[in-house]
């Protein structure tokens, strides 16, 4: 079974009217996700590429009593509540695709749904997938193939180059999660190795970090406890300091968060270190001692 | 995003907190100075540890005095930007000098309150040096803070008698200032007690989640409006932001033109692996539309740094196709003279190659310097290509 | 505190809970009918249950109409009270009658969201007859509302469409309303929809904890001040309240003068118990001021209906000393006519017999018709011989 | 051992500098019980009758760790901090005598203290007394005298009227408990009929209540399970509905709180109801079929 998801998981979409959701609920759909209901106040009775529209998530899961995981989609500042609403209607992973969440409310969200045992995946998520069996989020699927790598990355568009490059050197993904761009994130770094670690579909670990936060230094001690090889690639090297770059979470405040604070964090602990993108499968396959696909 | 110091000591009026009585003067406002009590501190606005060490702070006794320190500060540079405004504010008789900050602890996902009975220094210096002068009380996230709380923290700086209870009035108006807000931090650094015993925050520093900024409407009455994290925007990033793209400059001459944040900073990283020198950072964000993705290229064009292009299209949530009717459009109209290196691929590929072959049968001509590879050219080629092709253009 | 349904909606109103738009209309003020839009529904502002049956709502369709109705409510007595006030609103055509409650449910200390698509009748009946036809939402005390549960709520009424969202506004600002106001009950039975699928509140009723009004200023700029929990006071329940006394007017014979408000209710009990009719219920409060005291008597005493006064103090808190100084002060200064009979025990009881026993030898005149019994003496007995003073003075 | 109170036990005044809680404190001392400290902000360094006063709940636990009960006298503006601050520092037992809370406040502590496991009483109440051994509060020690009845009453004046006639009938208290006069009480009826229940030193419980609220109903149901027997007082037969009789818990809010229900309620789970105070006595020594002191 791949982490987070897998085929047999029943999940829904919070604001799936909006133009994104749909569109990618149609992808989703396509992909052979099973996606039983869509949530969106005030639309009951709609349907979305033939997904009924709920008000809300307890209505949807009054219907669709075994969706366990939702996507959230909903504009930012209606982000907290909609995760608070699928927290308390009993969904139990909730992949957060809306970015630029207030930090106040993500702390929020995050602390009620570590109190109550719920994983967040997000904000700012580009999605998980397992190729071949599900995609949840608005990863493209050409940029996947089934294999045995876990790759892990903050930022969307890396998550697929990591992958792609992965793919073009005949290797494969077990599961690819971003865990998003946003400062304040549901699940991180070492949440998800951990996840890889006991995961019997994986063979090594690719990580992606990028300036901003602290998750890369905090997950480095785990590393070494690993059984799995960890490739890390850490972007953000020649980031000028005290400005965001796109993504909420990707700024060096003050001395923390820096490329190098990372790659040092992550070296000491046995991550093997990638210094462009090209390098990941090579560095891959040397560790695994073999051609794995 | 990092506040001035007198934006932050306005928010602090506006919450009651006590911070000394002053004017900010720039060019234009020297009239100002009639309202201050002498003797004042002269302190430039700049973001700047140490402002004491580096001249950023004076004083002055009179108004002739004032006036000469503030004219020399004014228009001076310090860190790459210049000096704008000064805040002169009554001298205070300092007895002494504690610290105190609300943030958001990054390791515990939870709000922090801190005190040392050390102030005036850095902090990160005292977390150092003695531990044990720095106490610690956390919150959840989003919670109130009881009275009893913010009396501990003050108890916990030693503040007694009537001093305990303004004390603890001040946390209570730190915290609720941070919480009300969206505060990332909320630093008095020094917080001072004065010769009289009073409470003054004699500096302040605030700094503010961008992101929830519209919930906070008032900002703009005190004139704060967004910007970057630290520092002014130049005025391409003015212009960008004005266009809802995530803009920096950067003093290289290759234009990135990436998809999406992330890639946009490993772009920038490739670059200079490869020895190249990246003219700025771009994010076309989650789905651009074609009018954005037009506005990019211009931002990129019209630098007259830009010696060439480097651009990638990872068609995901957005789609190849559409990518490729914007760049068309905007090559046709503007016939830009500069060579463009790019990469495109996932979804609808082919129908967006269609769309470029097309464009080059009619318009060969402005298309001589412009390259669009595809699924299977390696990225880190098409970005070596782009160095050698500003590297030609510059000869 | 009841509130009458007119200064709730004037909170709702504040709050921009959605109310029909309508005027006050007492004896002085007439002229404010001509801002009304017929047909209008008159109200008679009264604490009453079933006021449609009684009589206290009407409906006129136009301003002849309505001011008939209006004069002829106007000073009406109901259930003990005069109708001062009635409320005009515009009449709105109902599509469905809801009820819509957030009340503090007294077994399980939890603040109660209370729905039910059977609005319009006693919601006591409804849980009565069919108990399924009423959603419960509880919440913890303080707890701020997320806006999922106020549309889980909203949506619970099966409003659905823009409705949806027109209700989830109502139920966020109902509780916030009940946060805010420190209410213990705010509740809309009906909330309607109107034919033009709006949603009003078409009667509101508000109960304010009256221990908390120190908290909201605002409420007397809305004309709202203290007084019974339902009804108004009397002008010696008015004059007690100024000096701070719990004074309530009953309509016996007998002066009730005790010392402790969980005394005062046991007196009144047993005064009737052995066939007397109190006068008032009174409570003096934890340790009473000699001054308040002495106008705690006068309030009885000047009370014509008084036939005899019964005292009790047992000194726990306040000090028998200090009671009996009292009494003797406004004895001799007042010189009553009337018995009364009393008890003093406890805390400094021998010190204040000594004082009693030596005005009584200077002033025996005054002091012919008053006892003051001690420990010994059955608190029963007491009142047993109050109630037969009470007796020998009607005749 | 005596139930919430007993002569080991040590216990701090939160209040303590002001007129009555100064007052009492001396009463207190001289009754014997172990006052350690008081708490007034911005009081350190002073003493009341010869007990240091502290800032913080805090700061005098941390001279006196063996401190577990609190009486809080402060303004009611401020006894929902107080009570919290107690919570916060470790304190176990908090004696409310502060009245007129203001219900939100006494809910949302209520709901801390719960949560905690900690209890409070009041509040409004006259406090605790265990005769003989401790006095925590502001009864008249005169009224009281030791004994193997336990009493529980809303009201402070019918406390000391109840021992009272209990005394001159020869008998007395294990311990006597006020509830408060306010509406929302920390403590209520069936909690400290448990207490007495399983309190070895007490023979018969005597519970006084009034009009308003549900707690004396509530409790109903518990005697008819009690080994022990109940005497139930209850006052405002008289009393005029809509209307608060002093103790702003002391009102008949439309059918809820009468004197009839509270009545009709316990009679029918097996309580004895008094109809005056001098019934009670004859009561309690009919029910135990002895003469006990």
């Amino acid at each position: 079974m791949a982490i987070i998801i897998d085929n047999n998981i029943e999940t829904i979409v919070q604001g799936v009217t909006g133009t994104n959701a749909a569109l990618h609920t149609k992808f989703m759909l396509e992909y052979g996700t099973k996606i039983v209901g869509g949530v969106t106040p005030g639309k009951v009775g709609q349907e979305v590429e033939g997904i009924p529209v709920y008000d809300t998530v307890m209505d949807c899961l009054a219907e669709h009593p075994n969706a366990t995981v939702s996507s959230v989609w909903v504009p930012p500042r209606f982000a907290k509540d909609a995760i608070l609403e699928a927290i308390d209607a009993g969904i139990k992973t909730i992949i957060v695709i809306t970015e630029r969440i207030p930090v106040h409310d993500m702390l929020y969200a995050r602390c009620v749904a570590q109190e109550k045992g719920i994983m967040i995946i997000g904000g700012n998520t580009p999605g998980v997938i397992s190729p071949g069996k599900a995609l949840i989020g608005m990863l493209p699927k050409i940029a996947f193939q089934p294999g045995r790598i876990g790759t892990v990355a903050r930022s969307g568009a890396v998550t697929y180059y990591v992958a792609n490059s992965l793919n073009l050197a005949g290797l494969g993904e077990s599961t690819s999660v971003g865990l998003g761009g946003d400062p304040i994130l549901g699940t991180n770094f070492e949440d998800v190795l951990r996840l890889f670690e006991h995961d019997d579909e994986t063979d090594a670990v690719v990580m992606a970090g990028e300036i901003g936060g602290v998750y890369e230094e905090l997950a480095a001690p785990y590393i070494k406890e690993m059984s799995k090889p960890v490739i890390a690639y850490i972007t953000g090297k020649a980031a000028p300091q005290g400005k965001r770059l796109g993504h909420a979470g990707a700024i060096i405040e003050g001395k923390m968060g820096t490329a190098a604070s990372k790659i040092i964090a992550l070296e000491k602990y046995g991550a093997l270190i990638a210094q462009t993108l090209s390098e990941i499968p090579g560095l891959v396959k040397k560790t695994l001692g073999r051609d794995v696909s | 995003m990092r506040l001035y110091e007198y934006e932050a000591k306005r928010i602090f009026a506006r919450r009651g907190l006590p911070v000394p009585p002053g004017v900010v003067i720039d060019r234009n406002s020297y009239q100002n100075l009639d309202k201050v009590i002498y003797p004042v501190v002269i302190k430039a606005q700049a973001f700047a540890g140490g402002r004491g060490k580096s001249g950023l702070i004076q004083f002055a006794s009179d108004h002739t005095e004032a006036l000469e320190k503030i004219s020399n500060l004014l228009g001076q540079e310090h860190a790459g930007y210049t000096i704008d405004r000064v805040l002169v504010e009554q001298k205070i008789t300092i007895k002494q000098e504690l610290y105190l900050a609300v943030i958001i602890d990054r390791l515990e996902h939870r709000y922090l309150i801190m005190t040392s009975r050390q102030g005036g220094v850095e902090i990160e210096e005292v977390a150092q040096t003695s531990p044990q002068a720095l106490l610690k009380y956390h919150l959840n996230p989003g919670s109130v803070i009881a009275p009893f709380m913010a009396r501990k923290v003050a108890s916990g700086l030693r503040l007694n008698g009537p001093l305990l209870n303004a004390g603890t009035e001040l946390v209570l108006g730190l915290y609720r200032l941070f919480l009300g807000y969206d505060c990332k931090v909320a630093e008095i650094n020094p917080l001072v007690v004065s010769d009289d015993d009073r409470l003054f925050a004699l500096d302040a520093k605030v700094d503010l989640d961008e992101d929830a900024m519209y919930r906070h409407p008032d900002l703009k009455e005190l004139g704060i409006t967004a910007r970057h994290e630290v520092g002014e925007l130049t005025e391409r990033e003015r212009i960008a932001k004005r266009a809802g793209i995530p803009y920096v400059d950067l003093d290289g001459d290759i234009g990135v033109f990436p998809g999406g944040a992330g890639f946009g900073i490993a772009a920038i990283d490739l670059i200079q692996h490869y020895g190249g020198r990246p003219a700025n950072f771009m994010d076309s964000g989650g789905a651009p539309t074609q009018e954005k993705l037009r506005t990019m290229l211009g931002l990129l064009l019209d630098n007259p740094r830009v010696k060439a292009i480097f651009g990638a299209r990872f068609g995901g949530i957005s789609r190849c196709d559409d990518w490729a009717r914007a760049v068309v459009q905007y090559v046709v109209e503007n016939r830009p003279t500069k060579p463009m290196i790019m990469r495109m691929a996932g979804n609808m590929e082919e129908q967006g190659r269609k769309i470029i072959e097309q464009a080059k049968s009619v318009h060969a001509e402005f298309f001589k310097k412009i390259k669009v590879y595809a699924y299977d050219m390696p990225i880190e080629e098409v970005i070596k290509e782009t160095i050698r092709a500003a590297q030609e253009e510059k000869q």
